[in-house]
C-alpha cells in the first residue's frame, strides 16, 4: 500500500471459459443428464416424444414464475403469495368467462389481476418497509382468500374453446406452446437479469441494498417493480394452467409456492440473495421434471418422490460443503 | 407508562378483547368461561409449536418442518401405540418429545454445521418428514379403536376442571419464558439473532445456539405430535398440513420481529390466542367459512403493519428543541 | 386390495396403484401423464375435481386408453363410465334416513362436509335435500366444511354444537369429518345428546359405536368398489363390452353395472353398521 | 460484594515478568496471512500500545488473544502457563477483556444485559439472578461515572453511551488484561479525556493494557510501551521513552512519511451549490452555507452534531422538511441518492462497509454501478466500456487488487475506500462530500488521501470534508463549518480558523446556552 508507482490491472483473473467450467450450472447440468440417462436406462416408456413433452408440463408453468422468484430472491425478497395469485387470477378469468368474455380479454384480465397482485405485495414491502415473508404469508391467504369469497364451493368452467391453446395447444409437433413460452420466458429472463442495468441492480441490491441505495440504484423501485414481474409471471402460469385445466375452482396450484422456491433453490440462487443464474433455474426446472417424471414412471407415489426433492435440495447445499470439510 | 400503552402487547390484548366482544355481540355464549376453556385448549397444539418457532425466529432462523416433524412424532406413537397397548402412556410422551428433539437436532445439525440457509434445511426436512411418514405407515390411518383408552384419554383428562391438553399448553409456555428470561441460553436466542457478529465476541457460539433453537422447537413439535393424534384419536399421512405457515403467523402476529433478536414470549402466547380465536369464533358467528382465510390473512398483514410502526426505530435526536419537545410529550 | 382381487381372478391383468404428492387435481394429472406415458389400458380414477382432469383424460382417451373414474367422479366427457359405490339419491336418502330414524320427534341436524370442491359429497348432500321433505320435523340447520382435516372438521363440529345448542345430530358423508365429529360430542359431553352420522368406515368409526357418540352409519364396502372398478375397466379395455347409456356391464362377483344416460351407475346399496355388526367388520376395512 | 473490578490484586506481581505473552502467532485467511510469527507482551501495571498500518494485524491479534479466533500456529502464555482459548468465555475466565473496534452490543437488549451477556450472575438452578446483574452493572456504570439506568434497551441510546456500555462490559470482568482497540474513535473530547482517566486507573491496580491507536499524541500520552507489526510481522517492540514519533512512523510503514499537508493554491471559482434554510424534524435545522468550485470546505464538530445527517440530506437520503438546494444557481429538488448523482453531487460515506462498496461484487461493477447509462446501449451491458471506464479510474487512484473481477470483499479497507472514490469519481460529479475520509485509515494511506482530495480540488471540483480531526480540518480546508447540536455554530475562514476557535465552537465553550 505504500509504494507508489501505478500498475497495470488485468480485467480478469480467470477467464470466463474457466469460470463457467466451476461453475454450480455445469454441476446440476451434468446432474440433469446423470437423471436423463438414469431415467432412460430405468423406463422403456421414458425415451420417447411425447412423453418427454408431456412430462414437460410437470414443470413449465412452476418455472415460469422461478424466473421472476429468482430475481426477487437475488434481490434479497421472497414472494410465498404465487400460488395463492394464481387462484385469484384464475377466478377473475373465469368470471369474467362467465361473463361472456372472448379469450383475448381473459389474457389481458390475467395479467392485470397478476399484476394488481404484485403491486399490491410490493407497496407492502417497498412503501411500508414491511418484510417480504411476512407480507406473502398474509397475501397468500388473502388471496387465495378472496377467491374462495367468490368462488365458494362452485367453479367456473364456461371458457371459450380458443382458450384452451395455452395451456393444450402444440405449436408444432410435439413442442406445445406451454413449452415455447418457457424458452421464450427463459430467453427473457436471462436477457434481463444478466444483460442489463437491471438486472445489474438486481444482484447490487441483494448484495447490498445499503450500499447499493447510496449508489444511486432506486431500490424501492426495483423491488417494486420485481414484485410486479412476479405477479405477472404468477398471471403468465395461471393462464396457462387454467387453459390446460379447462376450469377454475380456489384450490388451483396449492402448494407450488414452496415448489417454485425449491425449483429456485436447486438452481443456485442464494435464498440470501445476491448470487443466482437464469441457466441455473433452467437446468433446475428439468431437474425437477425429469425426476418427477422419471418416478413416476416407475410408479412411485407423489409423496415419496417428495422426499426424493426435499433431499436433493438439502444435498446440493449439503454435498459440496461436506466434501470441502472434509478435504480439509 | 407510555411505552406499555403503546406495546405491542397491550395492542395485540385490546385487538383479542375487541375480538371476544365482537364475537359475544352476536354468540353471546362464545365468552362463557367453559367455552372460553375449550377454545384455550383448541389453541394449545398452535402455541406450543409457535413457542417453539419462537425461539427459532429469535435466533434469525425459521423453521418450516414444524407441522411435518408433528406429524412424524404423532404417527410414530400412534403406530407404537397401536402394536403395543402396553406400553404406558408416559413413556410415548416422552418418545413423542425425544423423537421430535431428534428431527429438530437434524435441522440445527445442518444449520449449524453446514450452514445452510435454515429456510432451505427446513424446506427440505418438511417434504423429507412428511415423506417418511408414508414410508412407515404405507399411507394406512391409526384409527381410534386401535388406540388404548389411555393413550386418547390423556389430553382431555381433566385436572382442576382445565384439560391435560391446556395444561400442556400452559406448562410449555412458562417452561419457555423461564428459559428465554432467565437463563443464559435463552438471552443467547435474542444476542444471536440480535447481532450474530456480536455474539461471537461474546463468546456465544451462534451455530450452537441456532441448533439448540431447532432442537427445543423440534421438541415442543413431537410433543404436540402426540397430544394431536391422542386428540383427534386419528393419525395419517396429512395431519396438521399447512400448519407451519399458521405457526409462523402466530408470532408474527405476536411481534416477535422475522429478523431475530426481538419480541415477548407473552406476545407469542397473545399472537397464537388471537389465531386461535379467530379459528373458533368463525364457526359460531355467521360469517361464511369462505371468508375465514381471507381474514386470517388480512389480520396477519394489518398485525405486522402496526408492529412494524410501533417497533420503529424512534431514532436519536439530535436537536435540543426537538428533544425537549419529546420529553414534555411523555412525562416518564 | 379389491382390485388385486379382480386382477387375480381376470388372470393377465396388472394392477398400479398410485397417487400424487398431495391432494391437488394438479398433482393427479401429473400421475395420470405418467400412466398415459407407460401406455397403460385402462385408467380408473377417483378424481378430487371434476373438471380439472377432464383435459388429461380426454388425452388419454385419445390415446386409446380406457378411463373409468370411480366414487368420486369426473365430468361426462372426461371418461367413458362413472362408478357409483351406490346411488347418489339412495346415499342421500340413506344418510337423512340414519338420523332422522333416531329422532321420531323430529329435531335439528347439521351437515359436516370435506371440501368445498368434493363432487361426491355435494352431490349426496344434493340428494339428501331433495328428499328432505319425507322426513317430518327434520330441519337441516346448516353445512359446514371441515376441508377432510381432523382438526379443522372437529372444530367445525365444535362450532355447530354451540351455533345449535338444541342440535340432534351432525350428518357427515365423509369418513374424517364422521371421526372427528364424533370426537368432539364425546369431547363436549354431548353423546346421547347429538348424534352423529353419515358415511364412515367401520375400522375407523369403532370408537365413535362404543361410546356412543354415534348410533349408527353406512358405507360401502370399499373392497368391493376396487374390484369392481378393475372389472369395469378390464371389460371396457378389452372391448368385451361399451360404455353406452343404458348398458349393462357385469362386474364378476358384484354381479352387472347399469349405466344411466350419464354413463353413470351404481354398484350396490349402501350398508349399516351400528352396535350390532360393528365388530364383525371393524378388522375388515 | 464489590464490583468484580477491584476484587483482585495484581501488584504483587514484578512488572518486568508478562502477564500475557503470544509468541510465534501465525493466523491465515483465505488468501491474506493477516498475522506472520508475531510476538506480544504485556507487562502488569503498564500500557502497551499496539500500532501499525491499517490491515497490518492489530485487530486480528486481538481477536487471537480473546479466543475468537483460533491461531494457525503459536503460543499464548498468562502468567507463564500455556493456555488455549476455544472461545471469548475462555479468555474471560483467564482474565482477558476487551473492548473491540467493532460494537458488539445488542439493541434489544437492556444495558445491564449487555455488560453481562455471556457472563451473567447465577442464581437457582443457574438461571440468571437479574437482581444481582442489575446491582453489578450500577457499580460499574458508577465507577465509569456513566449516568445510565441498567434497565434501559440498548436502541434508545445514543452512539457516546453505547461506547460507553461497551466500557463497562470490559471492566465487568475481573480482568488482569485489558484490551482497547481503538477505543477514542468514536468518543468526543471529554469522553476521551475520562477514557485517560480510567486507563490510568486501571494501571494502578495493577492490570495490563493493550491500547491500539492510529493517533500518536495519545500514544505518547499514555503508553508505556509499545509493540510495532507491518504486514502481519512484528517490527519492534520497547518502552516508550526510548522513541519518537519519526522512529515510531518508521518502523510502522518502513519509510519515512513528512505529515505535511498538501501545498495547495486556493483560486475557488464561480458557486456551485448553495444550501439555504435547509431542516429536519429531528436532526438538524437553518443550515445554509456556498460552496464554490475547487474549493475544499471543511465541516467539524463532535461526533453526534449531525454533519452525517446533514450530508446525507443534501444526498438525498433523508428527506429535509424545510430548504432548498441551488446547484449552479438553480433550484433543484434531490428526493433519492439517484437525484444526487443526476445533479452531479455525490458521497462518500463515513461507513464505508454498510453504506460504501457492495462487497461480494466485482471491482469494476462496483465502480460502474452509478454511471452504467454510460456504459451501457439502451439498458443493456457493454462489459467491454465497463472494464475501461473501471480500469481508468482504479488506475488513477492506484488501486492495489489482482484484477478488476475480483471481489471487493478481498480488498483492505483503504482500497476498499479507493474503489467507492472511483465509482464517484466515474460520474463526473460537481461536488464531492467526503464523510470522515481518513477515519481509520493509517497514517501512510492517510497523506495519499489528502493529496488526491488536494488534486481534485485544483481540477475544479468541490469538496466537502467532514472530519473530527483539527489538524486535518486545519491544513486541508479553505473555510470550515462548525456544527453543533444539528446547528451551525460557526463558518470559519482564514485567520479565524485556530484550533481554540474551533473547539470553542464545537463545544459551546463561552456561549449562553440557547
Ligand atoms: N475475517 C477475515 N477474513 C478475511 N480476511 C481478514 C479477516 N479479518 C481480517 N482480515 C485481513 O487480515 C488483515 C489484518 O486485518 P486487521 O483487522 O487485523 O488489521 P488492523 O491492523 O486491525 O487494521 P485497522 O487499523 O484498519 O483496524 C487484513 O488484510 C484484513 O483484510
Ligand atoms: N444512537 C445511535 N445508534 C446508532 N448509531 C448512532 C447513534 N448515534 C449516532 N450513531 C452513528 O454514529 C455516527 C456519528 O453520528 P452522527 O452522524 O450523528 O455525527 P456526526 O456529527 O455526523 O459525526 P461523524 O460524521 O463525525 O461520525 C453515525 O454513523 C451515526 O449513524
Ligand atoms: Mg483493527
Ligand atoms: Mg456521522
Amino acid at each position: 500500500m505504500s509504494d507508489m508507482t501505478a500498475r497495470h490491472l488485468p480485467d480478469r483473473l480467470q477467464s470466463p471459459a474457466a469460470r463457467l467450467l466451476q461453475s454450480w450450472e455445469l454441476l446440476l447440468l451434468g446432474l440433469a443428464i446423470a437423471i436423463f440417462i438414469a431415467n432412460s436406462l430405468a423406463s422403456p416408456y421414458f425415451l420417447n416424444a411425447w412423453n418427454l413433452s408431456d412430462a414437460t408440463f410437470n414443470f413449465t408453468e412452476k418455472a415460469m414464475i422461478a424466473f421472476a422468484m429468482a430475481l426477487l430472491i437475488i434481490a434479497g425478497e421472497i414472494d410465498l403469495s404465487v400460488a395463492a395469485i394464481i387462484a385469484l387470477v384464475s377466478t377473475a378469468m373465469g368470471a369474467a368467462a362467465a361473463a361472456g368474455a372472448g379469450t383475448p380479454l381473459l389474457v389481458l384480465i390475467g395479467l392485470g389481476t397478476g399484476l394488481a397482485c404484485g403491486a399490491f405485495n410490493g407497496l407492502l414491502v417497498t412503501r411500508l418497509g414491511l418484510p417480504s415473508i411476512v407480507v406473502t404469508i398474509g397475501t397468500m391467504s388473502l388471496f387465495r382468500g378472496v377467491s374462495f369469497i367468490i368462488l365458494g364451493d362452485g367453479a367456473y368452467r364456461s371458457y371459450p374453446p380458443e382458450f384452451a391453446y395455452f395451456g393444450q395447444g402444440y405449436v408444432g409437433w410435439v413442442i406445445s406452446f406451454e413449452f415455447v413460452l418457457f424458452g421464450l420466458c427463459a430467453l427473457a429472463y436471462y436477457v434481463l437479469l444478466h444483460r442489463t442495468n437491471f438486472g445489474r441492480s438486481v444482484f447490487a441490491i441483494g448484495n447490498n441494498a445499503t450500499a447499493a441505495q447510496f449508489s444511486g440504484i432506486r431500490v424501492g423501485r426495483v423491488k417494486f417493480m420485481l414484485f410486479l414481474l412476479t405477479g405477472l409471471m404468477s398471471g403468465v402460469a395461471a393462464i396457462c394452467l387454467t387453459s390446460r385445466l379447462g376450469s377454475t375452482r380456489p384450490s388451483i396450484a396449492s402448494g407450488w409456492e414452496l415448489e417454485v422456491v425449491t425449483m429456485v433453490v436447486l438452481g443456485g440462487v442464494s435464498i440470501l440473495g445476491g448470487s443466482g443464474s437464469i441457466p441455473g433455474v433452467v437446468i433446475a426446472a428439468f431437474v425437477m421434471g425429469l425426476v418427477t417424471f422419471g418416478l413416476g414412471l416407475l410408479n412411485v407415489p407423489g409423496i415419496v418422490m417428495s422426499i426424493f426433492i426435499g433431499l436433493m435440495l438439502i444435498s446440493v447445499i449439503a454435498v459440496p460443503r461436506l466434501w470441502r470439510m472434509w478435504r480439509g | 407508562m407510555k411505552r406499555l400503552l403503546t406495546s405491542r402487547e397491550t395492542m395485540l390484548s385490546g385487538a383479542i378483547l375487541l375480538l371476544l366482544a365482537l364475537t359475544a355481540s352476536r354468540f353471546p355464549g362464545f365468552i362463557a368461561p367453559a367455552n372460553l376453556v375449550a377454545v384455550f385448549t383448541d389453541t394449545s397444539p398452535l402455541l406450543i409449536l409457535a413457542l417453539g418457532q419462537t425461539v427459532v425466529i429469535l435466533t434469525r432462523c425459521i423453521d418450516l418442518s414444524v407441522a411435518a416433524n408433528l406429524a412424524l412424532s404423532g404417527m410414530v406413537c400412534a403406530m407404537l401405540n397401536a402394536a403395543m397397548p402396553g406400553i404406558p402412556v408416559a413413556l410415548i410422551l416422552a418418545l413423542a418429545v425425544l423423537l421430535g428433539a431428534v428431527m429438530g437436532a437434524i435441522n440445527g445439525a445442518l444449520v449449524w454445521k453446514l450452514a445452510i440457509p435454515p429456510i432451505v434445511v427446513t424446506l427440505g426436512t418438511m417434504t423429507i418428514y412428511r415423506g417418511i411418514i408414508f414410508l412407515i405407515s404405507d399411507g394406512a390411518w391409526v384409527n381410534a379403536h386401535e388406540m388404548s383408552a389411555a393413550f386418547t384419554g390423556l389430553p382431555r383428562a381433566r385436572i382442576l376442571g382445565l384439560p391435560v391438553l391446556a395444561w400442556f399448553g400452559i406448562a410449555s409456555a412458562l417452561l419457555i419464558w423461564l428459559m428465554v428470561t432467565r437463563t443464559p441460553l435463552g438471552r443467547a436466542f435474542y444476542a444471536v439473532g440480535g447481532n450474530p457478529h456480536a455474539a461471537v465476541y461474546t463468546g456465544i457460539d451462534v451455530g450452537r445456539t441456532q441448533f439448540w433453537a431447532f432442537t427445543i422447537s423440534g421438541a415442543l413439535a413431537g410433543l404436540a405430535g402426540y397430544l394431536w393424534v391422542a386428540r383427534y384419536s386419528v393419525a395419517y399421512v396429512d395431519i396438521a398440513g399447512g400448519f407451519e405457515l399458521e405457526v409462523v403467523a402466530a408470532c408474527v402476529i405476536g411481534g416477535i420481529s422475522i429478523a431475530g433478536g426481538a419480541g415477548t414470549i407473552l406476545g407469542t402466547i397473545l399472537g397464537a390466542l388471537f389465531l386461535g380465536i379467530i379459528k373458533n369464533a368463525l364457526p359460531v358467528v355467521d360469517v361464511s367459512p369462505f371468508w375465514q382465510m381471507a381474514i386470517s390473512g388480512a389480520a396477519i398483514i394489518i398485525a405486522v403493519t402496526l408492529n412494524t410502526r410501533s417497533a420503529r426505530a424512534k431514532g436519536r435526536i439530535i436537536l435540543r428543541r426537538a428533544q425537549a419537545a419529546q420529553t414534555e410529550g411523555a412525562p416518564a | 386390495k379389491g382390485a388385486e382381487e379382480a386382477a387375480a381372478e381376470l388372470g393377465n391383468v396388472e394392477v398400479i396403484y398410485t397417487g400424487p404428492t398431495d391432494t391437488t387435481a394438479e398433482g393427479q394429472i401429473e400421475v395420470i401423464n405418467s400412466l398415459i406415458a407407460q401406455q397403460v389400458d385402462a385408467i380408473a380414477v377417483s378424481a378430487n375435481d371434476t373438471d380439472a382432469l377432464v383435459p388429461a383424460l380426454k388425452k388419454a382417451m385419445q390415446r386409446g386408453i380406457t378411463v373409468i373414474s370411480w366414487d368420486s367422479g369426473v365430468a361426462t366427457e372426461g371418461r367413458e363410465l362413472h362408478l357409483n359405490p351406490s346411488s347418489n339419491p339412495l346415499i342421500g336418502n340413506m344418510i337423512i334416513k340414519l338420523a332422522a330414524d333416531e329422532l321420531p320427534e323430529g329435531g335439528q341436524v347439521a351437515v359436516l362436509s370435506a371440501t368445498t370442491t368434493s363432487t361426491n359429497q355435494n352431490i349426496w348432500i344434493e340428494e339428501m335435500t331433495k328428499v328432505l321433505g319425507d322426513y317430518n320435523g327434520i330441519e337441516v340447520v346448516g353445512t359446514v366444511y371441515g376441508d377432510d382435516l381432523a382438526d379443522k372438521s372437529y372444530r367445525e363440529a365444535t362450532g355447530l354444537m354451540q351455533t345449535y345448542p338444541e342440535l340432534d345430530a351432525i350428518i357427515a358423508p365423509t369418513s374424517v369429518g364422521i371421526v372427528a365429529a364424533a370426537r368432539a360430542v364425546e369431547d363436549a359431553g354431548k353423546v346421547g345428546q347429538v348424534n352423529v352420522t353419515g358415511l364412515g368406515l367401520p375400522s375407523e368409526m369403532a370408537g365413535a359405536i362404543e361410546s356412543g357418540a354415534s348410533k349408527s352409519f353406512a358405507i360401502w364396502n370399499p373392497i368391493d368398489l376396487g374390484y369392481s372398478a378393475a372389472y369395469l375397466a378390464y371389460q371396457l379395455a378389452t372391448d368385451a363390452a361399451e360404455a353406452t347409456p343404458g348398458a349393462e356391464i357385469p362386474m364378476g362377483r358384484m354381479g352387472a353395472l347399469t349405466l344411466d344416460e350419464n354413463t353413470e351407475g351404481a354398484m350396490a346399496d349402501p350398508f349399516v353398521y351400528d352396535a350390532s355388526n360393528i365388530d364383525a367388520f371393524k378388522d375388515i376395512f | 460484594m464489590q464490583p468484580s473490578i477491584a476484587s483482585r490484586d495484581y501488584a504483587p506481581q514484578t512488572a518486568d515478568v508478562p502477564v500475557l505473552a503470544l509468541s510465534g502467532i501465525t493466523k491465515s485467511f483465505p488468501g491474506v496471512k493477516a498475522l506472520d510469527g508475531v510476538s506480544l507482551e504485556l507487562f502488569p501495571g503498564q500500557v502497551t500500545a499496539l500500532i501499525g498500518e491499517n490491515g497490518a494485524g492489530k485487530s486480528t491479534i486481538v481477536k487471537t488473544l480473546t479466543g475468537i479466533y483460533q491461531p494457525d500456529a503459536g503460543e499464548i502464555r498468562v502468567a507463564g502457563k500455556p493456555v488455549r482459548f476455544a472461545s471469548a468465555q475462555d479468555a474471560a475466565r483467564a482474565g482477558i477483556t476487551a473492548i473491540h473496534q467493532e460494537t458488539v452490543l445488542f439493541d434489544e437488549l437492556t444495558v445491564a444485559e449487555n455488560i453481562f451477556i455471556g457472563h451473567a450472575p447465577r442464581g437457582r438452578f443457574g438461571m440468571i439472578d437479574w437482581a444481582e446483574m442489575r446491582r453489578r452493572a450500577r457499580d460499574i456504570l458508577a465507577r465509569i461515572d456513566a449516568e445510565l439506568d441498567p434497565d434501559t434497551p440498548l436502541r434508545d441510546l445514543g452512539i457516546a453511551s453505547k461506547h460507553l456500555v461497551a466500557i463497562a462490559r470490559a471492566l465487568s470482568v475481573d480482568a488482569r488484561v485489558v484490551v482497547m482497540d481503538e477505543p477514542t474513535a468514536a468518543l468526543s473530547h471529554k469522553e476521551i479525556e475520562e477514557l485517560y482517566e480510567l486507563v490510568d486507573r486501571l494501571k494502578s491496580e495493577g492490570r495490563a493494557i493493550l491500547f491500539i491507536s492510529h493517533k500518536f499524541d495519545e500514544i505518547f500520552r499514555i503508553a508505556d510501551r509499545y509493540t510495532v507489526f507491518r504486514d502481519g510481522a512484528h517490527v519492534g517492540s520497547g518502552l516508550m521513552a526510548d522513541v519518537d514519533e519519526a522512529d515510531l512512523v518508521r518502523m510502522m510503514v518502513g519509510r519515512d512519511v513528512d505529515q505535511i499537508f498538501p501545498d495547495r493554491v486556493k483560486s475557488p471559482g464561480e458557486e456551485v451549490l448553495k444550501v439555504v434554510g435547509y431542516a429536519h424534524p429531528t436532526e438538524f435545522d437553518d443550515i445554509g452555507f456556498s460552496l464554490r468550485r475547487g474549493e475544499i470546505l471543511g465541516v467539524y464538530g463532535l461526533v453526534g452534531a449531525g454533519r452525517s445527517e446533514v450530508m446525507q440530506a443534501l444526498f438525498g437520503i433523508t428527506r429535509p422538511s424545510k430548504g432548498a438546494v441551488k446547484i449552479d444557481g438553480a433550484i433543484k429538488v434531490i428526493r433519492s441518492p439517484a437525484d444526487a448523482v443526476a445533479n452531479g453531487i455525490v458521497y462518500v460515506p463515513e461507513d464505508r462497509g454498510k453504506q460504501g462498496a457492495v462487497i461480494g461484487m466485482p471491482i469494476f461493477q462496483n465502480v460502474t454501478l452509478p454511471s452504467l447509462s454510460q456504459t451501457s446501449h439502451r439498458g443493456f451491458l457493454r462489459l467491454a466500456e465497463e472494464f475501461a471506464l473501471a480500469r481508468r479510474y482504479t488506475e488513477r487512484l492506484d488501486l492495489r487488487a489482482a484484477a478488476l473481477d475480483q471481489d471487493v470483499g478481498n480488498l483492505s479497507g483503504g482500497n476498499q475506500q479507493k474503489v467507492v472514490i472511483a465509482k464517484w469519481l466515474a460520474t463526473q460529479p460537481k461536488v464531492i462530500i467526503l464523510d470522515e475520509p481518513t477515519k481509520g485509515i493509517d497514517i501512510g494511506s492517510k497523506a495519499a488521501v489528502h493529496a488526491f482530495m488536494a488534486e481534485l480540488a485544483a481540477e475544479g471540483l468541490a469538496v466537502i470534508m467532514v472530519s473530527s480531526e483539527i489538524p486535518e480540518v486545519l491544513g486541508m480546508s479553505d473555510r470550515v463549518i462548525v456544527m453543533r447540536e444539528g446547528l451551525i455554530a460557526a463558518e470559519l475562514e482564514g485567520d479565524a480558523l485556530t484550533p481554540e476557535t474551533l473547539v470553542r465552537h464545537a463545544a459551546g465553550i463561552g456561549e449562553d446556552r440557547p
